[in-house]
């Protein structure tokens, strides 16, 4: 029986058509994939359904009526509930407050916050989900915080359960326990879907897939019928190398070296403790772990946005620990930001203002910016790295986010540095993008750059990095050339390898 | 081409803007029984009736170009300057005692020297809501009109007690000759401030759209996370940033003193700092806009006076309009649905 | 029959030509509804229309830069036969506007111009509050009304630190000290001329160091001094006119300053070609400055005039700065 | 020295200090509503205007000061209600439209007392509130002094400030009402209604400086006068900030601000050597001070001055 059926359901934003005649049907009681790359219209599908965006087109079937779904008040009153990629959390209240509002246990006219915890207490026992009812959202863990999210969908008795990319931010541990409590959902009579664009994970977890590209539903499969490298077929439209070729290269003098960093935040919290890292000429060197172990503080304490309380940071042998950005840079520091929308960018600014950003004194003579100059270059760039846009005037925030992206590796790449900090290059960029990044940042260290890439992509690393550190909790627990999948996961999550 | 017809719908919204506000206070005159014709005809020829009128307008613009430009500056690198009121009086104040002391300099010296003077003045009053922004995150809106009570307290209490002028009246003798700006026009009072006025926006355009400070006091306001990545120091900027937004309210304050007042006088000000505010959202934060913007309420506040006195319409009635104009320009999206019906 | 057509003739041109009398104010920028000062010119060339038939404009700008242009706009327009000036703060803009339009004639109050075609009309400020300050002293110790308590307390508000109060203030501290030298005359200033709100806690906080008559000198803010003095029932002083009405009970008397009857005399003196551009400086002996006699006792009133008889004699210097009351 | 001490440790200038913090403490929780659901509110100052006039015209309409209070509260709510709908509906800078209203405000007032009454500075006197005396408190040796005796709008101001600490932290409302402020986007996701509660908050807001003003022209004088709130709101502004976005905090920030103006006032008349203006400037440095301080340690709600698109 189709719990929900999607009917030619289309939705354009500006020119961009996000979903395009969509039909798809999912059965009670399943747990179904929604597979695709990022842009491939999975997201916003779900956010129609789940009122947040209404369809221009098409019609929405829930248990076989149909259902006109305009706000997620809408939604939530017919069963379903959704856990955002990006948790819809307050973080200065308690998880219970979190939990509750909207929907509040009430006693006289005030919040009966006593029945509130109970219950909150209740159904995460009866799921496993150990959720502390008082805890303050800001201290609590991300995987707790994303059992938070499972609880406020639970708490408003939703049958259908949507996860919009739950993994992304879980230790390969955290996942495995989420998988569990997944089954537990199923097992209770809930229906599951489940966006993603890992292979790995739809194999493992779904009963049926359906891959989307470019807005379209390309097919629906019953997992157990399938293979990843079809499925990784119907989701990129060909064959694609999951393996990037590495020249084999012997590295030269050591370019960056971290001695001993270490770093708190607020209260004294340790945030870094004790790093030590070297990166030489013509090598990568990764940086493993699941985000939120102080993988944006490392980036930031190197490219001089915070200040360390204790080590030393060298840059071709020179101190530069005290440095301020602005210098570092001089020194020949590049950096791609893990954030490209917050740090990288000015995306109210025009191309050729975003292209200079960073390396702006070179463009400027007596205090005058030199406009031609700035022209030529930012028109060699686009060029180059083959930024889609329409003219140099055009403001960065009408990119798509793979040629945002671009722009800043490009910018990046394009200054002579001697040594590139790249903290998730490939974060939310299709995978066309990604390949040609990949390209480059190898094209890099072949021109015996050092590199120190940042990633929480497990595959990215073990394919481009020569050596791979794994941080976990502010701290490098390994170091070493060659890891397993397992070795990493083990280590990510704060194992030791017997 | 794309920018063009932007640039031209900006243009557009402003207009709708202020046409709205105008029929609004049309309404108001008509619900109140008196003649809208007759009201706004006379607003009209006061404001550009006459030579003298315009002169008149003129004279009033350039206070409100300079605050306007304030406003604006500090817009650029994200900061809210209220402040510009408690500037422009230092700002004054600063400008008539370095005028009387160094009266023995030739005018030639004494004039940019005295300018300079006022326009630092105001700096060194919106450093400390900018060093304050950076150092502690203290709100600039709240501490700037903070700084704009403290500031007209200060000067009155400076000038009352060490440089009044003997006499019942709470001012500074007469600045020298040789540090008051020429008249273009004679008892028009509109002096060569006017071109010091015209002079400073496209200074002010340059700096934003060709200098690389200007690029980087503008990439701060637009995103300062970016701005710190790119080594750009944000709380640098921005306290420079308000340091030149104090220079022009410094520098409205000068310009009346050389122009108009020809000394400095307790509260002589009718708001110019808060009208900047109004200039500045309608000129849209653009030195060239801001320079139309304050002709706009120049000729409202000159034109106003005509229609007080022979049409018999209070003068608040501008005030409203001028009310009138900051909510609809900060809105295009009202307009935008207004146009679509 | 003759005689009376010509009469008539002659009675007729001279009301015309007293109607064509028209005059022109520009008020200081606290603007009307002060129910002092620019509302006491209001009513001086309200009776001189109604008395003399004239007409007039008037002008309420809101900062110093606009008296110049208002000034101006009336001048140019050659209607009117007199053009005055209420408040000091318009000299700088009478100064030039006088040159520019030589033929035209002025007037100032509260300030000196000297211009061949301004009259000037100021007030020795010290000499009304040395009377009502007199009178406070002598009144606070009047036990056994209710509205006044044992201290030799007294007070006066200032609108704000300009000389031109302060010689009020200092008339006001040196008449109370002349009623008794032990007498402690409390001052301060409201910082803002329409702060009413302002000016009742600052009468309140005088009240409650032991003040039982306080003076308001603060325009628009002084009325929240005769307010809180009728909140909290002890004596009150008016200034510039008579503002008994306010509060009956409470009104001790009032700071005269009878710019009604100057604006009044200077539309006069024009109409009866006795326009003179010279200094008037105005005080008790031109019963310009003076004080009412509202809730005021028959003895207070009766040292009062000897005082004020001794003043206009010169038999008593009054100090026009706070620091020489001592 | 002694002098001083004595002005500060009298009750007289604790008493004071609650009058004059009656339009403060109003206009800050009015601050604290808006700013909670995620609005900037600098239009403190003209809806305190706003107030301060409908109150007096109410009185000057009917004789009868309570509905006076009842016509300022109910044009705070189209106030605040036409702020809600620039913010909100129309998109407008937070900060750039709370200016325009109280510009808007300051003409349309000033312009309606010469159109009503035919003066531009004040109105003609009303019947004022007056002072209603509690029998048993008034009858306590201190408490009795600073309590026993005020206008209801005082009363109802302590009132008012209990009562919303209970709505915001206590009722389902406040919480949704926070979740908005925070993050619009999960109070969305969890099917809240931000508009509804958002204008509620805003009206509600205009409501309380609706009173404030009331406070101002007919409590504690009986006209009303031309900018009469003069600069009020924008130190209520600042003792929402200070005061941690939090009633029992505004109220406390208010006071404190009153206190040091009440202060400053008696300070005046003793006739130290410390001339009179820096006297004066006193309540606005410690605002700014208090202010620097503060902020290291109190922050925002997370979504403040942001435009969030409900759902659709």
């Amino acid at each position: 029986m189709n719990i929900i059926e999607f009917k030619g359901i289309t939705k354009t934003f500006g020119s961009l058509t996000a979903n395009s005649n969509i039909d798809l049907q999912i059965k009670k009681g399943e747990i179904h994939c929604l597979l695709g790359e990022n842009g491939a219209g999975k997201t916003t599908l779900v956010n129609i359904l789940f009122g947040l965006y209404n369809q221009d087109k098409g019609e929405i079937f829930i248990a076989g009526k149909p259902c006109d779904i305009n706000t997620p008040h809408k939604a939530i009153e017919l069963g379903l509930g959704m856990i955002h990629q990006h948790f819809m959390l307050v973080d200065r209240l308690t998880t219970t407050e979190n939990i509750i509002a909207g929907e509040e246990p009430m006693k006289n006219g005030f919040v009966d916050m006593t029945r509130a915890k109970k219950q909150v207490r209740k159904i995460s026992d009866e799921y496993h989900l150990s959720v502390e009812p008082d805890a303050i959202v800001e201290n609590i863990s991300v995987g707790e915080q994303q059992r938070v999210e499972i609880l406020k969908v639970l708490y408003r008795k939703a049958k259908i359960l949507i996860f919009d990319e739950p993994t992304a931010v879980l230790t390969p541990q955290e996942v495995a326990s989420l998988f569990k409590i997944l089954n537990k959902l199923k097992a209770g009579g809930k229906t599951i879907i489940f966006i993603t664009h890992k292979l790995e994970e739809t194999m493992k977890i779904s009963d049926r897939v359906t891959v989307l590209r470019k807005g379209k539903v390309i097919d629906t499969v019953n997992t157990s019928n399938t293979s990843p490298k079809e499925l990784a077929k119907m989701m990129v439209g060909r064959e694609v190398l999951l393996r990037v070729e590495k020249e084999k290269k012997k590295s030269g003098e050591t370019v960056l070296e971290i001695r001993n960093v270490s770093l708190y935040g607020k209260h004294k919290r340790p945030l870094l403790q004790n790093i030590n890292i070297s990166v030489n000429q013509g090598e990568i060197v990764g940086i493993a772990g699941v985000a939120g172990n102080g993988q944006l503080e490392l980036e930031e304490t190197i490219a001089g946005l915070r200040k360390i309380q204790a080590g030393q940071i060298l840059l071709n042998g020179e101190d530069i620990t005290g440095k301020q950005t602005k210098e570092r840079r001089g020194k020949g520091l590049s950096h791609i930001p893990s954030d490209r929308l917050k740090r990288g960018l000015v995306p109210s600014s025009d191309l050729a203002k975003n292209i200079i950003l960073g390396n702006h004194n070179a463009f400027s003579k007596k205090g005058f910016l030199q406009r031609d100059k700035i022209k030529k270059y930012s028109k060699n760039i686009i060029e180059k790295f083959d930024i889609r846009c329409r003219s140099l005037q055009d403001n960065v925030d009408q990119l798509s986010g793979g040629n945002q992206q671009k722009l800043v590796i490009g910018r990046e790449l394009s200054t002579n540095p001697v040594f590139i900090l790249a903290a998730q290059p490939t974060r939310g960029v299709d995978v066309g993008a990604i390949e040609f990044i990949h390209q480059n940042l190898l094209e890099i260290r072949k021109k015996n750059k050092a590199v120190l890439l940042i990633s929480a992509e497990l595959e990215e690393l073990m394919s481009l990095a020569d050596r791979i550190l794994v941080i976990y909790e502010g701290r490098i627990v390994s170091e070493k050339k060659k890891y397993t999948r397992e070795e990493l996961g083990l280590l990510m999550a704060g194992e030791k390898l017997g | 081409m794309l920018k063009r017809l932007k640039k031209y719908s900006d243009l557009g919204y402003s207009l709708i803007a202020i046409i709205l506000a105008f029929a609004i206070g049309a309404l108001l005159i008509y619900l109140s029984g008196l003649n809208v014709g007759k009201a706004y005809s006379a607003l009209f020829n006061g404001a550009f009736g006459s030579l003298f009128n315009f002169t008149q307008t003129l004279m009033n613009t350039i206070p409100l170009i300079f605050t306007g430009l304030a406003v604006a500056i500090g817009f650029k690198s994200g900061l809210f300057n209220i402040g510009g009121e408690g500037q422009m009086y230092l700002g004054a104040f600063v400008t008539a005692i370095t005028a009387i002391y160094l009266s023995f300099l030739p005018s030639i010296i004494l004039i940019p020297l005295v300018l300079l003077a006022g326009g630092l003045a105001g700096s060194a009053w919106s450093f400390i809501p900018g060093y304050l922004k950076t150092r502690t995150g203290a709100h600039e809106v709240v501490t700037t009109i903070m700084m704009n009570y403290i500031g007209i307290l200060a000067t009155s209490f400076l000038l009352l007690r060490y440089f009044q002028e003997t006499g019942p009246i709470p001012q500074t003798v007469f600045i020298p000759e040789s540090a008051r700006l020429p008249e273009l026009i004679e008892f028009s009072r509109l002096t060569w401030a006017i071109f010091i006025a015209v002079f400073v926006v496209i200074l002010c355009d340059i700096f934003y759209k060709r200098t690389n400070l200007g690029y980087k006091i503008q990439t701060v306001g637009k995103n300062s996370s970016a701005a710190e990545y790119a080594g750009i120091s944000s709380d640098k900027m921005m306290v420079l940033s308000m340091m030149i937004s104090g220079f022009m309210a410094g520098l409205a304050g000068a310009t009346i003193v050389m122009g108009v007042l020809h000394r400095f006088i307790t509260n002589f000000s009718p708001g110019y700092g808060f009208t900047g505010i109004a200039v500045a959202v309608l000129g849209r934060n653009k030195p060239v806009g801001v320079l139309f913007a304050a002709l706009l309420f120049g000729a409202l506040q000159t034109g106003g006076i005509t229609m007080q006195l022979f049409a018999k319409i209070p003068m608040d009635l501008m005030v409203v309009i001028q009310g009138l104009v900051i909510l609809f320009v900060a809105t295009p999206v009202l307009i935008k649905k207004l146009l679509r019906k | 029959m003759r005689k009376v057509f010509v009469t008539l003739l002659i009675l007729v041109f001279a009301v015309c030509v007293i109607a064509e009398t028209k005059v022109a104010i520009v008020f200081a920028t606290g603007g009307l509804g002060d129910k002092s000062f620019n509302d006491a010119a209001l009513e001086g060339i309200k009776r001189a229309k109604s008395e003399l038939g004239i007409e007039f404009d008037y002008a309420e700008p809101s900062a110093i830069t606009e008296y110049e242009t208002y000034m101006a706009q009336f001048a140019n327009s050659k209607n009117y036969d007199l053009i005055i000036s209420i408040g000091f703060d318009q000299a700088d803009a009478l100064t030039k506007i006088s040159e520019r339009f030589p033929d035209q004639k002025f007037a100032i109050v509260d300030m000196v111009v000297v211009k061949p075609n301004v009259a000037s009309y100021v007030y020795k400020e010290q000499e009304r509050g040395f009377m009502v300050g007199y009178a406070s002293g002598l009144m606070t110790s009047q036990s056994a009304d209710e509205r006044v308590n044992d201290d030799l307390v007294v007070g006066v508000i200032g609108g704000m630190k300009i000389p031109l109060i302060d010689a009020n203030i200092a008339g006001f501290m040196a008449g109370a000290k002349y009623a008794d030298v032990n007498m402690k005359a409390l001052h301060s200033y409201v910082g803002n001329w329409a702060d009413p709100a302002k000016g009742k806690e600052l009468t309140f906080s005088m009240y409650e160091q032991g003040a039982d008559i306080v003076w308001g000198a603060a325009g628009r803010s002084g009325l929240g001094v005769i307010n809180a003095a009728k909140e909290k029932n002890f004596y009150a002083i008016g200034a510039d006119s008579d503002q008994g009405y306010l509060a009956p009970e409470n009104i001790l008397t009032n700071g005269m300053k009878r710019v009604d009857n100057t604006v009044y005399i200077a539309i006069k003196d024009v109409i009866d070609g006795k326009f003179e551009a010279k200094i008037y400086s105005l005080g008790l002996k031109e019963e310009a400055l003076g004080y009412s006699k509202n809730l005021l006792p028959a003895d207070i009133i009766e040292q009062l005039e000897i005082v004020k008889k001794k003043i206009i004699a010169g038999e008593i210097e009054i100090p026009a700065v706070i620091e020489e009351v001592e | 020295m002694s002098e001083i001490l004595d002005v500060i440790f009298n009750i007289n200038t604790f008493s004071a200090a609650i009058r004059i913090s009656v339009p403060l403490v109003f206009a800050a929780i009015g601050g604290v509503f808006s700013e909670r659901v995620g609005v900037i509110n600098l239009g403190l100052e003209g809806m305190l205007l706003g107030g301060a006039f409908s109150a007096v015209l109410g009185s000057y309409l009917t004789g009868n000061p309570y509905i006076g209070v009842l016509l300022a509260m109910f044009m705070g709510a189209i106030i605040g209600f036409i702020f809600a709908l620039f913010t909100l509906k129309f998109e407008a800078n937070h900060v750039v439209a709370g200016v325009g209203l109280n510009i808007l405000l300051l003409g349309t007032t000033t312009w309606l007392m010469q159109i009503i009454w035919g003066s531009r500075g004040t109105s003609v006197n009303v019947t004022g509130l007056s002072e209603i005396t509690i029998p048993l408190i008034s009858s306590i040796p201190i408490i009795g002094k600073l309590f026993g005796s005020h206008n209801i709008l005082v009363y109802l101001m302590f009132v008012v400030v209990i009562l919303s600490w209970i709505v915001l932290f206590r009722t389902p409302f406040g919480l949704r009402l926070r979740v908005i402020g925070e993050h619009p986007k999960a109070a969305d996701t969890l099917g809240i209604k931000i508009r509804k509660i958002q204008y509620t908050s805003l009206i509600f807001s205009g409501v309380l400086c609706g009173l404030g003003g009331a406070y101002l022209s007919l409590g504690h004088l009986n006209w009303f006068s031309m900018n009469m709130s003069a600069g009020r709101g924008y130190m209520a502004l600042a003792a929402n900030i200070f005061g941690g976005w939090n009633p029992l905090g505004a109220f406390g920030a208010s006071y404190l601000f009153a206190f040091t103006d009440a202060l400053q006032m008696r300070m005046q008349a003793l006739n130290l050597n410390v001339p009179n203006e820096i006297i004066q400037m006193v309540p606005y440095i410690l605002t700014i001070l208090v202010l620097a301080g503060a902020m290291i340690r109190s922050r925002p709600p997370a979504a403040l001055g942001k435009h969030y698109k409900t759902s659709r």
